[in-house]
């Protein structure tokens, strides 16, 4: 059937702001959209569960669940228009590239006291971050994973091992911007939206690595099985519609458009002037390997 | 309501377990209707598992009950029509005096009329007329104890079962109140199986009683023949006082033979030999006069003042010490611990019981904790 | 003959009497208990075990393994025992103290600090964890103040956040269990004590305490099963400590893994062992130590004068107000600014009406929480009565059962009923259903407990008296044993309503789409840094709990031991 | 160790208040070294708080304490170094007989050996040599009881407190415990007070008691003093049983008219007039041989069996009925409720106690609860 207004759609987000978007489609479309807030891996741990009876249409994820599990998620080809999208983001047919996150850091000014802030990943392994570094566990968080992917890119496990040494690791994905909002932390690393929630440009300040950046792509998924598909699919082009794009950029500093027919507001420094990388192959050849080299690590430093 | 013209009790080899364990053996006896029925006994010895068997709480492993004529092995407890005066703190204690004694006539189809005549009657009958409104933990013991007598007599029971209504009270009032209670049966003509451990109270009170010892009833009778003809040493000592001397049986049976060697004259039904007990109870002793002839010849040990009465023993040579009661007045002030006396017995034979070894090891027991 | 075949006949009308009386309701409710245990607490962990060793491993033990030889897991394992061993002996300590305090000697208020206590157990930790960040962070107000003041105070972020969060946890555990072990110890053995020569501190060593050891003990095991189990604290003030709990709810939700839940499986089957474990060595330690004794003349309150009493009164008040300072935090913060996700000076209402989640989540918790209070509240009055009165083959079996979840953690409660229930063939996942389900059996045996407990205290003789007066037993149980009951029932009620209501460890992995509560709520904005909405639901949330505790006081007049 | 040359503990104008309310009120006396001192009264007098005031739990109001010489009066509880034996439930129930025992010494500076030897010689004395090793809820009451003497004992305190001790435990029991409690503090030779209800208990087990009712001291005496000549009719009614009649004196105050015309010989120290009562105990009274000459014509109005003795009470046609008890051999069977009677006067003369209005409601108030 067609989409109804009236309907009740249900959304796994990993995104703070998912309820004002909520919000306004819902007086768009009249379709109400339910928002479970969860981490990635909540999300996918959740969809997972309820292969069975599934209780969400759409879930966010920054872990590629997909490539695992496809029998879960739905592919969007043919029911969600991507043509708007810039083809680098899109990578395969389950995982709908919605909202870009370059990962950063943040830090407070107060507790650098004095101290020039650092500019790069190599310069995180300096010693003088003993302890002031906070990131949430690469374990957990696709944004912790993907800034310890652009430490290694940096430097290789040597750089991640004085990394390891400087860090304390968050319980959430922004616990590292919260402890520097509130003086826990020197330096944070996270999201760039999340750094500009916290960062007033005086105490908080963010700041942008010159040795690769990774970009977390908010990657939407359409759940297999769902009880209201049409909705689904009309929330997702309403998403990647240039109006909501355009919005969302100017409402949420640093979150960022997928897309090529929105307007980037200029308060941000343009994604091209950033240095983007990839996250390393071998990384991602064995993600699992990776981390458990990791843990090693990080419980051998401490 | 009730036919009370035969509520007679009858246990037909009542035999109570507990798990393994028999609580109460092969009790077989009547009691009539009416009558006032004491079972007397030490701590243990299954009087509340009695009881409560009537009562219907717990079921006899074997053996019969009967109220009347009727049987009532399978009528459940709370159709029996037996009204119960718990030991302890039966009372309710979420419902006023007048609510606890109501309780029973609620559960029966009365009309609001009778039944507050018939509770008012009640409690007056307990002297607690104006206590109606009052809760239980407002009460003293003693007036907690009269509304659970109240309660169970309200209901115009068949048969009242009491146990050890009266143990947690003071003497005095004990006795008051066990005066009252015999009063309140003998209005009502009721019948009555009361349990106690008190033996002074349960010869004043009762028609009849029935002693038992360690499960089994040892002796069914009235209060004289219980005390003056105890057919058991164990009964002996239970309900009265004394002191039981081994000694050996002579002359055909006809007098007994202490281990200081004097020979007391006793009385048994036929001729028989060997071991026995011989037991002397105090008013069967006296102090002899100066000069005067006397059976027994020892020493005082101990001298206690009771009042109207002063407590000797005498050590005459054997194991246990002679025990007198002398009227105060009477007692000569010489008879102190350490004096040489005579001691006259008074009755002409004395009671003699058999060396039962099993029955005298579980008496000991028993009366020792 | 005649006799063998009377007796043949008795016997056989014996029989038929206990089968006549055997088969009604009551005789029903033993297997119903025991049939509700099974469902609803063996099936899910059992199914849960069994997950943990269907790992796609080609070693099915390999993840039990690997916890143990792996530092990263292992670790965390050590961390958790020390922090929880800590935390229950300081709850001990403390608590045992405020507790014999408060019951013994003219401290005045004595229902406002039972009140406080009981408040302090309604909300969730992870409130008291953001609380203490905001008064003694790196950034904290109170701290703030005192560093101004010369005093160099360390952030409370870590471990000693992480300590004093779980210990005022766990203080209402062993506060409540002391008081009622206090009120069964007679006054008289104080007084032979020192009459026997002993000073009143030596008394209270080797006569008095001696005497709580089960109920302590009791008390301690909870506040080791909570602390050990916990994870919204650490995730909230944890910092760099990595604890068991964490980790088995991480490889719950660990995005590695994708469907594969040998791991979280298996981590639980390990949590649920050592609280397993920390409940038998308690089981039998306070075994041990019941001494089976009831107060004639309890404990006489003692008047202390002078500088005493007034050391004794900031002690206590000390505490009281080190456990209500979050709760005050909560609230007051809710009504002020935040900018950048920091709080301002500014008065707002902002907190209570921005929050679109807010009126959905406190329609769920009041729904499901007064649900699972119900039902909980009769299963338990129901089976505890059978334990107690009905003496069946089954009751040490529906006993033990009872037993089981005081150790299945939160965590393991979600794990397992996500498991049993979650998908095929229930399909119960997300739904209010399996919340309430899982509130229900975590709470069932506090209610079972309570009242066989009671009952066994209170013994026959009353319900006896009444069948004897020639009322039925059906009727003699709503008649007496139920009124007897009854305050027994209501505290029961309004602690399961008070624990229900916070439950947030196991309801983090069971809610659904349209089933948040607000414990998820205030924890998903504590997440997102929506500080204000998180302190004005914590402040409904506090307000909530207390509704019922007020109207409990009106009723039944200002007895504190309600409280109780 | 300790000084028990002089153990004598001396009252001097006690007073002792709950709040507003007068508990004990002004008791002065003192008991002996060595001495066993017994409180007397019914339940709610004040026995009890005066004995836990010696020990240093309550505080009197007024007056001071002496232990010998010395004032105690600011000493605290646990340097009294007074054992006592509470009524019930002082037991440690977590610890085992054996350390009951030992808790008092091992507060004290004490070699293990002595210790060691100390406890199982106390043990021994209250025959649970064997026991050591049970936990307390493994006993009986009586033992129980016995392990709380023994604690009490092996502290060799000056002086022995003992509240009650054998209160709740049988009659048979009763009565062999305060035995040998009596014979292990003559042993000891320790000055001993002990409280009880209990009227013949007091008489038997004291060398000198005080009775008292209502926080007051009515009087102090050896047992034959109190029973034998009561100064107080309240004291006399508690201490033994009897009719008390409202009379009125004349002749100078030899003798008492009661109310049906009959006049009782009295004994008085000196002249008075005016309404009494007298006070007739069982043993000043018996029944009239057939023919013989009688002060009393009477009614029986109830009979009952107490074994040793049957009782009467006998309606004289005045307010209250006499007792009477009989010995059972010499009591006619024809002397039933409802025949008439006459009574004989045993005594010379009787006790005349003088009216006291508030002394008579009080009193009354206490016997009957
Ligand atoms: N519920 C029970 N289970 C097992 N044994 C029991 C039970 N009740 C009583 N007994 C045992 O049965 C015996 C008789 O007990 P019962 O209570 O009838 O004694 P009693 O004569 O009433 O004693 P008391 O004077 O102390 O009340 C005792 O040995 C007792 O230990
Ligand atoms: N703690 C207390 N507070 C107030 N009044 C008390 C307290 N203890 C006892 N009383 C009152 O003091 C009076 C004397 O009590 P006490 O306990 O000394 O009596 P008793 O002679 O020992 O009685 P019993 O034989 O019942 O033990 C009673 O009226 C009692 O109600
Ligand atoms: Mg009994
Ligand atoms: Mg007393």
């Amino acid at each position: 059937g067609e989409p109804a207004s009236g309907e009740t759609l249900v959304i796994y987000s990993t995104e703070s702001t998912m309820p004002e978007f909520a919000e306004r489609f819902q007086s768009e479309t009249g379709i109400e959209l339910q928002v479970v807030s969860v981490s990635s891996g909540q999300s996918d741990a959740r969809v997972a569960a309820e292969k069975d009876n599934p209780q969400t249409d759409v879930a966010i994820s920054g872990s590629s669940p997909a490539d695992s599990n496809p029998e879960l998620y739905r592919a969007y080809e043919g029911s969600i228009d991507v043509s708007n999208v810039d083809e680098r983001w899109i990578k395969g047919e389950y995982a709908i590239p919605t909202i870009l996150n370059p990962v950063i850091f943040g830090y407070n000014t107060e507790v650098l006291d004095g101290r020039a802030a650092p500019s790069s990943w190599e310069e995180l392994g300096d010693e003088q971050w003993r302890g002031e570094v906070s990131i949430a566990d690469p374990t957990q968080s696709g944004s912790a994973f993907n800034a310890l992917a652009a430490v290694y890119a940096a430097g290789g496990w040597p750089l991640v091992e004085k990394f390891a040494q400087n860090v304390v690791i968050a319980q959430s994905s922004l616990g590292p911007i919260q402890a520097i909002s509130n003086g826990e932390a020197a330096i944070g690393i996270g999201a760039e939206a999340s750094v500009y929630q916290v960062a007033d440009g005086e105490d908080i300040v963010a700041g942008y690595p010159t040795d690769g950046i990774v970009v977390n792509v908010g990657m939407f998924y359409l759940v297999e099985n769902s009880s209201n598909p049409e909705s689904a699919d009309a929330f997702m082009n309403w998403m990647l519609s240039s109006d909501t794009q355009t919005w969302m950029q100017g409402e949420h500093k640093g979150m960022r458009s997928t897309t090529t027919d929105s307007e980037t507001p200029d308060t941000l420094q343009d994604l091209s002037t950033l240095d983007l990388i990839e996250v390393p192959a071998d990384v991602l050849a064995d993600k699992a390997a990776f981390l458990d080299e990791w843990t090693t690590i990080l419980t051998s430093v401490n | 309501m009730q036919n009370h013209e035969d509520s007679s009790v009858t246990l037909d080899g009542i035999q109570i377990r507990y798990g393994g364990n028999v609580a109460v053996e092969d009790a077989s006896f009547t009691i009539e209707s009416g009558e006032f029925f004491t079972l007397l006994g030490p701590s243990g010895c299954g009087k509340t598992t009695l009881l409560r068997t009537i009562a219907g709480f717990n079921r006899q492993s074997s053996g019969s009950l009967r109220i009347g004529t009727v049987t009532i092995d399978d009528l459940p407890a709370h159709r029996r029509d037996t009204g119960m005066v718990f030991q302890n703190y039966a009372i309710f204690p979420h419902l006023t005096v007048w609510e606890n004694v109501a309780y029973g006539l609620r559960a029966r189809k009365i009309s609001k009329d009778e039944l507050k005549v018939r509770v008012d009657e009640a409690l007056a009958m307990v002297d607690l007329g104006g206590y109606g409104d009052r809760m239980p933990r407002n009460l003293s013991g003693g007036q907690q104890q009269r509304v659970v007598i109240a309660r169970a007599i309200v209901i115009r029971p068949r048969v009242l079962l009491m146990d050890e209504p009266l143990a947690n009270l003071d003497a005095k009032l004990r006795v008051r109140l066990r005066n009252d209670v015999r009063k309140l049966q003998q209005e009502l003509g009721i019948t009555t199986i009361y349990v106690t451990h008190d033996q002074e109270e349960a010869l004043d009170i009762s028609d009849r009683l029935a002693v038992m010892s360690n499960g089994r009833v040892l002796q069914v009778g009235t209060p004289e023949e219980i005390y003056a003809s105890p057919q058991h040493m164990f009964v002996a000592k239970f309900v009265g006082e004394g002191a039981f001397i081994p000694a050996q049986l002579q002359d055909g049976g006809t007098s007994a033979r202490l281990a200081n060697g004097v020979a007391v004259p006793v009385r048994l039904p036929e001729a028989a030999s060997g071991p026995c007990h011989i037991g002397l109870r105090p008013e069967e002793l006296r102090l002899a006069n100066a000069g005067e002839d006397s059976l027994f010849a020892g020493t005082v040990v101990s001298r206690s003042y009771l009042g109207p009465q002063v407590q000797l023993r005498v050590d005459i040579g054997v194991e246990e010490t002679l025990l007198l009661r002398v009227p105060s007045a009477e007692c000569p002030r010489s008879a102190q611990p350490g004096v040489a006396v005579g001691v006259v017995l008074v009755s002409a034979d004395v009671a003699v019981f058999a060396n039962d070894a099993a029955a005298e090891r579980e008496a000991r027991e028993d009366v020792l904790v | 003959m005649m006799t063998t075949f009377n007796q043949h006949k008795q016997r056989l009308g014996g029989v038929l009497a206990q089968y006549r009386q055997g088969f009604n309701f009551w005789s029903l409710m033993p297997l119903l208990a025991v049939v509700l245990f099974a469902v609803f607490l063996i099936y899910p962990l059992v199914r849960m075990f069994t997950e943990s060793l269907a790992g796609t491993d080609s070693d099915v033990l390999g993840v039990y393994v690997e916890l143990f030889t792996k530092a990263y897991y292992f670790e965390s394992l050590i961390n958790s025992f020390l922090i929880s061993i800590t935390v229950t002996l300081m709850a001990g300590l403390v608590g045992v103290a405020l507790s014999y305090f408060v019951y013994r000697f003219n401290v005045p208020g004595k229902i406002a600090i039972r009140a406080a206590v009981v408040l302090t157990l309604v909300s969730p930790p992870f409130i008291g964890a953001y609380s203490w960040i905001l008064l003694f962070g790196a950034n904290g107000i109170l701290r703030k103040a005192l560093v101004a003041g010369g005093l160099d105070f360390p952030s409370i972020v870590g471990v000693p956040g992480m300590l004093v969060v779980l210990t005022l946890q766990g203080l209402p555990f062993v506060f409540l269990m002391t008081s009622s072990a206090l009120s069964s110890v007679d006054q008289s053995v104080e007084d032979g004590s020192i009459n026997l020569g002993r000073t009143r501190t030596s008394t209270f060593f080797r006569a008095i305490l001696p005497q709580l050891r089960g109920g302590i003990s009791t008390g301690m095991l909870l506040v080791f099963v909570t602390a050990f189990s916990d994870f919204g604290t650490p995730a909230v003030i944890g910092k760099n400590v990595r604890v068991f709990p964490t980790l088995v709810y991480n490889s719950y939700i660990n995005e590695a893994q994708g469907a594969d839940f040998s791991q979280a499986a298996s981590f639980s089957v390990v949590l649920l062992v050592v609280c397993i474990g920390a409940l038998l060595l308690q089981r039998s330690y306070a075994k041990r130590h019941a001494y089976g004794v009831s107060a004639v003349t309890p404990l006489a309150p003692m008047e202390l004068h002078g500088i005493k009493r007034i050391l004794v009164i900031a002690a206590v008040y000390g505490v009281i107000l080190i456990a209500v300072l979050p709760l005050i935090t909560v609230i007051v913060t809710s009504f002020l600014k935040t900018e950048f996700q920091r709080f301002t000076w500014n008065f707002t209402l902002d907190g209570y009406t921005t929050d679109a989640t807010l009126l959905p989540a406190l329609g769920n918790t009041l729904l499901f929480t007064t649900i699972a209070t119900v039902t909980c509240t009769l299963a338990g009055a129901i089976i505890g009565y059978v334990i107690a009165r009905r003496k069946t083959r089954l009751g040490s079996t529906i006993d033990l059962l009872s037993m089981v979840p005081y150790a299945v953690a939160g965590v393991v409660f979600g794990i397992a009923f996500s498991m049993g229930f979650g998908s095929s063939p229930f399909f119960l996942a997300g739904t209010g259903l399996i919340l309430v389900m899982a509130y229900f059996m975590r709470r069932l045996p506090y209610s079972i407990r309570s009242i066989s407990s009671l009952l066994g205290q209170l013994g026959t003789s009353a319900e006896e008296a009444s069948v004897n007066l020639g009322v039925p037993p059906s009727q003699t149980f709503w008649r007496i044993t139920v009124p007897m009951i009854v305050p027994a029932i209501v505290s029961g009620a309004l602690l399961t309503w008070a624990t229900v209501i916070r439950e947030f460890n196991a309801t983090a992995i069971l809610y659904g789409s349209s089933t948040a509560t607000m414990t998820i709520q205030v924890f998903s904005n504590v997440s997102y840094g929506r500080y204000e909405n998180a302190s004005a639901m914590g402040t409904i949330l506090i307000v909530v709990s207390l509704i019922p505790v007020v109207i409990l006081m009106k009723v039944f007049g200002k007895d504190d031991k309600i409280l109780v």
